[in-house]
């Protein structure tokens, strides 16, 4: 009948992925731009000239001045050691949100999609939860919880769930309809053993690229928490709350946003960048030739 | 007439190609796609273009039109259409060229057509780009091709979404967007292989008589020698880009000269159907008035019903063969499906080794998979792509308790006999051919020493050498391990070769039901009779390269 | 046809003429107004709203003291009978003349819910209208602040309104906003915490006396007053640039750069005393249920560092000790020195050890959302852990930490031990309306001291025959809360205002006021 | 379709309950209480008891919640507890100045996005294709205050072109209502170019693949054709889609842009309820904007038919 579609191996692209040789210029530029803030972040307890909540009202809001290399905040603090070790929060923020929703995203999705008792029920809470406008929820969670780290990665995590879950149970539906799915029922495998065996690995490459882009979000929603007063607090650094912090001084002290909004946009560039980079390589409907 | 025999050495050359090098210039290593090949066309004739995926006949399309994908590039050569070199014209001329002088039709209807715009405004189109006539005229010009290429009730299919025709009526509508502005060439890429059989029949004569009527220059793309058999005039013969071998066509089928052409030739299943075999009697499988009946639920109005498969009984001995044949839509993989109790039947028996598994629960069933396998059609997605053939082939003898050694000296056993090497366990499907998974997927059915094998179109996405060898692939294994076969086609002579028994299905219903020889020599009903009509060069006996012996068709009752 | 035509375009034009003339002064005030009953809550947005539409019995003048304003007064002989006259010309928005039933109702209504209308109420044998113009109040013994807290300016100043509204149960708001002050409230305008809009008050009659903080004639000189409320102060100062509005009540003073060498535009302190800030600890529960520890905490803060980082400019603050505040009749700074200097860490250190403090954290409530109380709880916990303290600096929004800070509760369950907080000095210039120094334990303020001897000085100042006399246990006062941590006092500051040069003759009172000031067009 | 919009509206009653659920019990398990916030600084406990009770939010939850859905299903939102005005009434006065927004935003994304994800389609792999994914990767990349403020900077400080907040309704001329609200819509805009520009890339590189693609270019179609008449009508349904879950996406953006802004939408109207747990406009405004959402989402689904003849309900 019809010629054969091209091989549509999914784990061969994202073991591609991974190696960094085939990822085009912009992509390789990203992934060291990424490489070089994370290991600043990691390395910002010896690298940062002051402890970032060492202050001396005193001497705020001065600009570059001796021993600080970008100038003090408004609590003359030194700006370059909290940018530096705010990014560490942020993108534990931004890893712990990804990570968590991604995981509750999956097995929730499983659920839904390969039991269809269960499946009505989860996708109207998932319909309600999506309804609601994530900023508004999350203010509204971090008000509930008191804005501590762990409240605002909840916060964040829980609006991202349902659109995970989406995907999950999308490509389980679609692969569940799959002929290999259909022979390893034909050879006895159990439900559970093709949803973990067959089906989990299917939403693997999908659930990368939309993790990096629930890690490049969490880190802005973060900074728009703090932007609307309900982020973490001031003696915990993120690019978010010093950002937001800063922007009362935008028009005196614009480096108080400009730092570190261009760590936290760099970052976020790179990963979006390095995301839509492997969604490229993982879908295989854009490797499709013309004609 | 067996073949058509007109000659047109005096007609005027409409398209010829010279040399024509087609490579890949980004790739490493620039490989060639088209090595230099040489192919004419001259007015009126029909020239088949025959070979098998990977050929390289639809990139000879494409480059005439000038179509090529970017990372293809026509490296040496001449293309000329009525004298005129079509190589060096600009993008603009060649848009001018297109469905004016020389228009194209796709294999795929359900795809090739807009699916958002009306098919009337489609014909409407082409008369928009390539002249300034009046609408007015445009539309009586479009309703008068749509009336020559026989479409029923114009005035509603004028109006239409692709979507609302059926396959054939959209493979018509192409032929009337190619042929509304009475080009030089037509070409024709695969038009028929999606269509069945007695669709392609009328659309194989559409093309005829609309070639008789304008005079046009058809080059005929196709790796179905039963089509070549019916129209051409003339063939080419491509392997690997290149034309081993071209001529008329009753010289080629009668003396084939190439190697290739023989093999290729060899390959096409014959019609005629196999030696019956001794009847068996030991029953293994016994399906019993099987009902399946999808839809009628809908909470706030009734559903449509479909009842995909009517009453279907029959009964399968120990290492014989069921062919299932049908077109599509027929019911006939509902009826596999139910078997493998993939879905769940709506009503009936399914008695396996004396078990009835049609109402047992998934708990219940288990014990009774492994002697109940399938293999599907599509060789690409019937193994995971994530898992070496190793762990496909073992997945289900560990299922049932085969401890892992074991079942991977049988994995292991098992690549000989289907004729795949030892290494070929540690490595994914993707490094596979089609063929080659296909194999692979036999072997996974086997592994679990079935008594019933479903295989589901099973041979249909190869190309005909490799669907050969699958053939005899089956045909060992049953012999060996007595296996029984439900055997699930459209294609009648595949069903021929491997079928002792056929069933007949249209539109749900079991229309004719016996021994592959009775039904298929004498088919006792219309719609088999018409199945076996439309099957194109059915009268030709390509693996001797000679007709068949005449079989005396009962005559309608 | 032709004339009808005529007679519109000419209408229209006109009334485009008159709207063109109209003055319209717009503000961006420190806050959006919500609550519009001014006797159910202290917030200032809302005194200073009723300020706009209510008039009031007499009020305060510059030097403090009470002047007549809807009424002149007279005092008998024996201090107990208090007689109050309205004056001619006093009308409701609706038209309705005041009488002094509106008064007597509306004096009962706030009397319940006022700190010092409570004490008034406590020491009242009568209070009564004898005719449409003559309230009578009688009490059951002398009363010397009497006509301060009936003219003072905080929290709740007694707002007349007409009677029918004044029976309104004092625990729930009023619907009907009619009062008969120089400025009506437009209600269909009305957007909560976003705009509030007033027209001027054709039929008010002003007094004759030239206008002097609330007291005398509130001459409205604009058409229509327009309060905006602006969440982002940097939108406000682009704001006034532009010429978009007319005057910031509340200026960062970070931002003041933006405005400066802008020749349309005035900076200035509208009035001297401004806001003070202070620390305010948990008495129920450990560590701040000792008094040495509170000593430390006291002697661990310098006033400076918390007033820089939250106002930046040192003529916008001023370091002062005085629970009373500086530059009011009663402000003393005894025993501040250490807030005022520093040097007290080493002292805090020792205080600590000497009490045995056990490195239990102290929870300290820090709200986000409120600019004037977000930055001191930062600078306040780095202090308190130089000395030794264990901090926990919990961040949450203003409404939590109102929540909160109302549960007795222990703080790992809870409860809470330190928040900072704010008054206006007028409001605590007086050790009676003060409430910090309510130290009568749960029915104080949150903190909840049990303190009599802060009781005892409070009624020796009551009886004090003169203002010596009171500056004398004023300054006792402030000794005592001082030693017993009552509350830290961070330091005074001023928001200075910024309006468009065209904007004049602003009175310069602590509640901003819109009559007597001009606007140039 | 009748039919089919009967049972999507019928669906969607489900989902707004669990909404109405959902946002209840969060509001109620809050901490904060409207009550201190209405009585002020100087409030005693007694006094707050007092109010508490005034309001009814000492009864048990599920007597506020059928209180409140009774209410609601009468069609009345309730009354402020912070000022007494009924919700109703406070968000008819702001919805406007945010819907008015909503749908510039829209509207200029779609101009601008659409044509910028064909073209990086159509030139695939070129400087055009790598500008515009560069351009949309940075749109979701800046926190959108940050670009809010850098335009304020830039077109109203600097250039002088704009008003730096405020906003004037549309009644009062176009041009005066441009002047005010083109600078929140194009900060606005920037992400959903970005959300907007993104998918048309994708779907229109997925539909040039497409069989029906080659049929027009072998007809002789020019490019424009093509890409406009044939690819972009077929990529259109993904788009919609976009646009519709970009709702979401956008709300969140209201919120801050009014806030740098200073436009009286309901984005703040929100964010101040919280901050002042004023429960009936909270649970309003949510209850709305999810019923919005879902809404502009059928009304989408509803258009699919336009674009795609194949689906019919």
């Amino acid at each position: 009948m019809s010629p054969v579609p091209p091989p549509t191996s999914a784990m061969q692209p994202v073991l591609r992925a991974l190696r960094l040789p085939q990822f085009g210029w912009g992509s390789k530029i990203a992934a060291l731009v990424l490489a070089v803030i994370v290991v600043l972040t990691l390395l910002a307890q010896w690298i940062a000239p002051h402890d970032p909540l060492a202050m001396n009202p005193l001497a705020r809001l001065k600009g570059p001045i001796e021993g600080h290399p970008l100038g003090t905040d408004n609590f003359g603090r030194d700006i370059f050691s909290r940018v530096l070790i705010g990014g560490q929060l942020s993108l534990i923020i931004g890893i712990a949100t990804a990570v968590v929703s991604v995981l509750i995203g999956l097995v929730i999705g499983m659920v839904a999609g390969f039991f269809r008792t269960a499946d009505a029920i989860i996708m109207r809470m998932m319909d309600a939860l999506m309804a609601i406008p994530s900023i508004l929820l999350a203010i509204a969670l971090v008000a509930l919880n008191g804005p501590s780290v762990g409240s605002v990665i909840a916060a964040i995590t829980i609006p991202e769930i349902p659109r995970v879950v989406r995907l999950v149970r999308a490509v389980v539906l679609a692969a569940r309809e799959e002929p290999y799915v259909e022979a390893a029922i034909a050879l006895g495998t159990s439900m559970p053993k093709i949803l973990v065996r067959h089906l989990v690995p299917n939403t693997l490459a999908p659930l990368i690229v939309q993790g990096t882009y629930i890690l490049a979000s969490a880190i802005l929603t973060e900074a728009i928490l703090s932007f609307l007063g309900a982020g973490v607090s001031t003696e915990t650094p993120t690019w978010g709350n010093i950002m937001a912090e800063g922007r009362m001084f935008f028009r005196i002290k614009p480096e108080l946003i400009l730092y570190p909004g261009l760590a936290l946009s760099l970052c976020i560039l790179s990963i979006n960048l390095l995301g839509d980079a492997a969604r490229d390589m993982l879908d295989p409907r854009l490797k499709k030739r013309a004609g | 007439m067996l073949f058509k025999t007109r000659n047109f050495d005096g007609a005027p050359v409409a398209l010829q190609a010279r040399n024509l090098t087609v490579s890949l210039p980004e790739t490493p290593g620039n490989p060639q796609v088209l090595k230099g090949i040489d192919v004419t066309i001259r007015q009126g004739e029909t020239v088949c273009l025959v070979g098998e995926s990977g050929s390289g006949k639809s990139v000879t399309s494409l480059a005439i039109m000038g179509l090529l994908p970017q990372a293809l590039k026509v490296a040496t050569g001449s293309i000329t259409l009525q004298g005129q070199d079509l190589l060096p014209l600009s993008q603009a001329q060649m848009r001018q060229l297109r469905a004016a002088r020389v228009a194209m039709i796709f294999q795929e209807p359900m795809t090739a057509l807009n699916p958002v715009l009306r098919v009337g405004d489609q014909i409407m189109e082409v008369m928009e780009l390539h002249t300034d006539l009046p609408v007015a005229e445009r539309r009586a010009r479009a309703r008068a091709i749509m009336e020559q290429v026989h479409l029923p009730d114009v005035d509603r299919i004028f109006r239409s979404y692709p979507h609302q025709l059926s396959g054939g009526q959209r493979q018509r509508i192409m032929i009337a967007m190619a042929l509304v502005l009475e080009p030089v060439l037509l070409i024709a890429d695969e038009p028929t292989t999606a269509l069945d059989v007695t669709t392609q029949k009328q659309i194989l004569s559409l093309i005829d008589e609309l070639q008789q009527k304008h005079g046009t220059a058809v080059l005929f793309i196709t790796h179905d020698m039963g089509v070549v058999a019916e129209i051409a005039d003339t063939v080419y013969v491509m392997k690997h880009g290149e034309i081993v071998e071209h001529g008329p066509i009753e010289t080629l089928l009668r003396q084939p000269r190439a190697e290739y052409t023989r093999k290729l030739l060899s390959a096409v299943p014959s019609l005629s159907p196999r030696a019956a075999r001794a009847v068996a009697d030991n029953t293994v499988l016994r399906v019993e008035s099987l009902n399946k009946i999808y839809g009628g639920g809908g909470i706030l109005k009734k559903l449509p019903q479909a009842h995909a498969a009517k009453d279907v009984t029959f009964t399968l001995p120990r290492g014989r063969t069921l062919g299932i044949v049908g077109e599509s839509g027929s019911g006939k993989s509902t009826v596999a499906r139910c078997i493998m109790r993939l879905i769940d039947p709506t009503s009936g028996r399914i008695m396996l080794d004396g078990t009835d598994i049609a109402d047992l629960s998934r708990r219940a069933l288990r014990p009774h998979r492994q002697k109940l396998q399938v293999v599907f059609q599509d060789p690409m997605r019937s193994l995971n792509p994530r898992w070496t053939i190793a762990e496909s082939l073992i997945e289900g003898p560990l299922n049932y308790g085969t401890p892992r050694r074991e079942a991977l000296a049988e994995a292991a056993r098992l690549m000989g006999v289907v004729g795949l090497p030892q290494d070929a366990l540690a490595r994914y499907p993707h490094q596979f051919s089609g063929g080659q998974r296909q194999r692979i997927a036999i072997a996974r059915a086997v592994m679990m020493r079935p008594d019933v094998l479903v295989a589901d179109e099973a041979v249909s996405a190869l190309d005909v050498s490799v669907q050969a060898q699958v053939l005899d692939l089956l045909d060992q294994l049953q012999r060996d391990l007595g296996i029984a076969i439900v055997f699930i086609t459209h294609d009648l002579r595949v069903a021929a070769q491997i079928c002792d028994e056929v069933i007949v299905m249209q539109r749900g219903a079991v229309v004719e039901h016996g021994p592959a020889d009775r039904v298929l020599s004498t088919p006792a009903h219309s719609y088999t009779r018409a199945l076996i009509d439309a099957a194109p060069g059915r009268f030709w006996d390509f693996h001797n390269f000679r007709e068949l012996p005449k079989v005396n068709h009962a005559e309608p009752a | 046809m032709f004339n009808r035509l005529t007679a519109t375009l000419l209408a229209s034009t006109m009334l485009a003429g008159t709207a063109w003339a109209e003055t319209t002064v717009k503000a961006v005030m420190h806050s959006g107004l919500r609550v519009l009953d001014p006797v159910i809550t202290t917030a200032h947005i809302t005194r200073n709203h009723a300020y706009m539409i209510y008039d009031v019995l007499i009020a305060q003048d510059s030097q403090y003291q009470p002047q007549p304003q809807m009424a002149d007064w007279t005092v008998s002989d024996d201090q107990l009978t208090y007689t109050f006259t309205l004056r001619d010309g006093l009308t409701f928005h609706d038209g309705a003349p005041v009488t002094a039933a509106d008064a007597v109702a509306s004096l009962k209504r706030w009397g319940q819910k006022d700190a010092g209308g409570q004490v008034i109420m406590d020491r009242t044998a009568s209070l009564e209208a004898t005719d449409d113009k003559t309230i009578t109040w009688t009490l059951t013994e002398p009363f010397v602040p009497m006509l301060d807290i009936l003219s003072k300016q905080s929290a709740l100043p007694p707002f007349i309104m007409p009677a029918r509204v004044a029976e309104t149960s004092a625990d729930e708001a009023i619907t009907d906003y009619t009062g008969s002050g120089p400025f009506r409230f437009v209600e269909a305008e009305f957007q909560p915490g976003l705009t509030v809009v007033y027209e001027k008050f054709d039929e008010y009659v002003p007094r004759d006396e030239p206008a002097d903080w609330m007291a005398g004639g509130k001459v409205v000189n604009v058409d229509r007053v327009e309060w905006v409320n602006m969440p982002d102060i940097q939108t406000a100062v682009n704001a006034l640039s532009g010429g978009e509005i007319d005057y910031i009540e509340q200026m960062q003073v970070d931002l003041l750069a933006l405005l400066e060498g802008d020749p349309n535009i005035v900076v200035e302190k509208r009035e001297p005393t401004g806001m003070q800030t202070m620390v305010r600890m948990n008495f129920l529960h450990p560590p701040f249920d000792n008094q040495q520890i509170r000593q430390a905490a006291l002697k661990a803060i310098q006033q400076e560092p918390v007033l820089a980082a939250m106002v930046g400019n040192p003529e916008y603050y001023q370091v002062c000790g005085a629970i009373m505040g500086c530059g009011t009749p009663l402000g003393s700074e005894v025993g501040t020195e250490t807030l005022t200097q520093g040097g007290g860490v080493d002292e805090a250190k020792a205080l600590l050890q000497e009490a045995g403090y056990d490195g239990t954290p102290v929870v300290l409530m820090a709200p986000t959302d409120m600019v004037a109380l977000a930055t001191q709880p930062v600078v306040v916990s780095q202090a308190l852990r130089e000395a030794g303290f264990q901090v926990d600096l919990q961040p949450m929004d203003w409404q939590t930490l109102v929540t909160r800070r109302a549960s007795q509760a222990a703080p790992a369950e809870g409860g809470w031990n330190i928040f900072i907080t704010n008054w206006m000095v007028p409001e605590i210039s007086n050790p009676i309306s003060n409430p910090m120094l309510n130290g009568r334990g749960d029915d104080a303020w949150f903190g909840w001291p049990t303190d009599e001897r802060v009781e005892e000085l409070k009624e020796n100042f009551i009886d004090a025959a003169d203002a010596n006399a009171q500056k004398a246990v004023a300054e006792e006062i402030q000794a005592h809360a001082i030693d017993n941590g009552l509350l830290i006092p961070l330091g005074q500051y001023t928001l200075p205002q910024a309006r468009r040069a065209g904007i004049t003759d602003m009175i310069n009172s602590p509640v901003p006021v819109f009559w007597n000031l001009q606007k140039a067009e | 379709m009748l039919g089919y919009i009967l049972r999507r509206i019928l669906a969607v009653i489900p989902v707004m309950l669990l909404v109405a659920v959902f946002v209840f019990l969060l509001l109620r398990l809050t901490p904060g209480d409207p009550a201190a916030i209405i009585a002020g600084d100087m409030a005693t406990p007694a006094q707050l008891e007092r109010i508490r009770e005034a309001m009814g939010l000492n009864q048990p939850l599920h007597i506020q919640f059928v209180t409140w859905l009774g209410q609601l299903l009468r069609g009345d939102l309730g009354v402020s507890l912070i000022s007494n005005t009924p919700v109703a009434s406070m968000i008819a006065d702001r919805i406007g100045p945010t819907f008015a927004i909503a749908i510039l935003t829209i509207l200029m994304s779609v101009a601008m996005a659409v044509p910028m994800g064909v073209l990086a389609a159509w030139k695939h792999r070129s400087g055009a294709d790598y500008a515009v994914m560069t351009f949309s990767v940075l749109g979701f990349s800046v926190p959108v205050f940050v670009i809010g403020y850098i335009f304020i900077l830039i077109f109203s400080l600097k250039l002088g072109w704009f008003p730096v907040q405020g906003y004037t309704p549309i009644s009062r001329g176009l041009g005066a209502f441009l002047s005010n609200a083109f600078l929140p819509a194009l900060t606005l805009s920037t992400i959903y170019i970005a959300l907007i520009a993104r998918m048309t890339r994708a779907n229109m590189l997925e539909v040039l693949g497409e069989d029906y693609i080659r049929t027009a270019r072998a007809k002789g179609a020019p490019e424009r054709t093509v890409l406009f008449r044939h690819a972009l009508k077929n990529a259109a349904v993904p788009i919609l889609t976009v646009i519709g879950t970009g709702f979401a996406l956008l709300i969140g953006g209201v919120v801050v842009t009014e806030t740098v802004f200073n436009i009286p939408g309901i984005g703040r109207l929100t964010v101040d309820a919280i901050l002042a747990r004023d429960y009936p406009v909270i649970q309003a405004m949510i209850l709305l904007t999810s019923f919005l959402y879902v809404l502009v989402n059928l009304l989408i689904d509803l258009s699919y038919s336009f674009f795609d003849p194949r689906i019919r309900y």
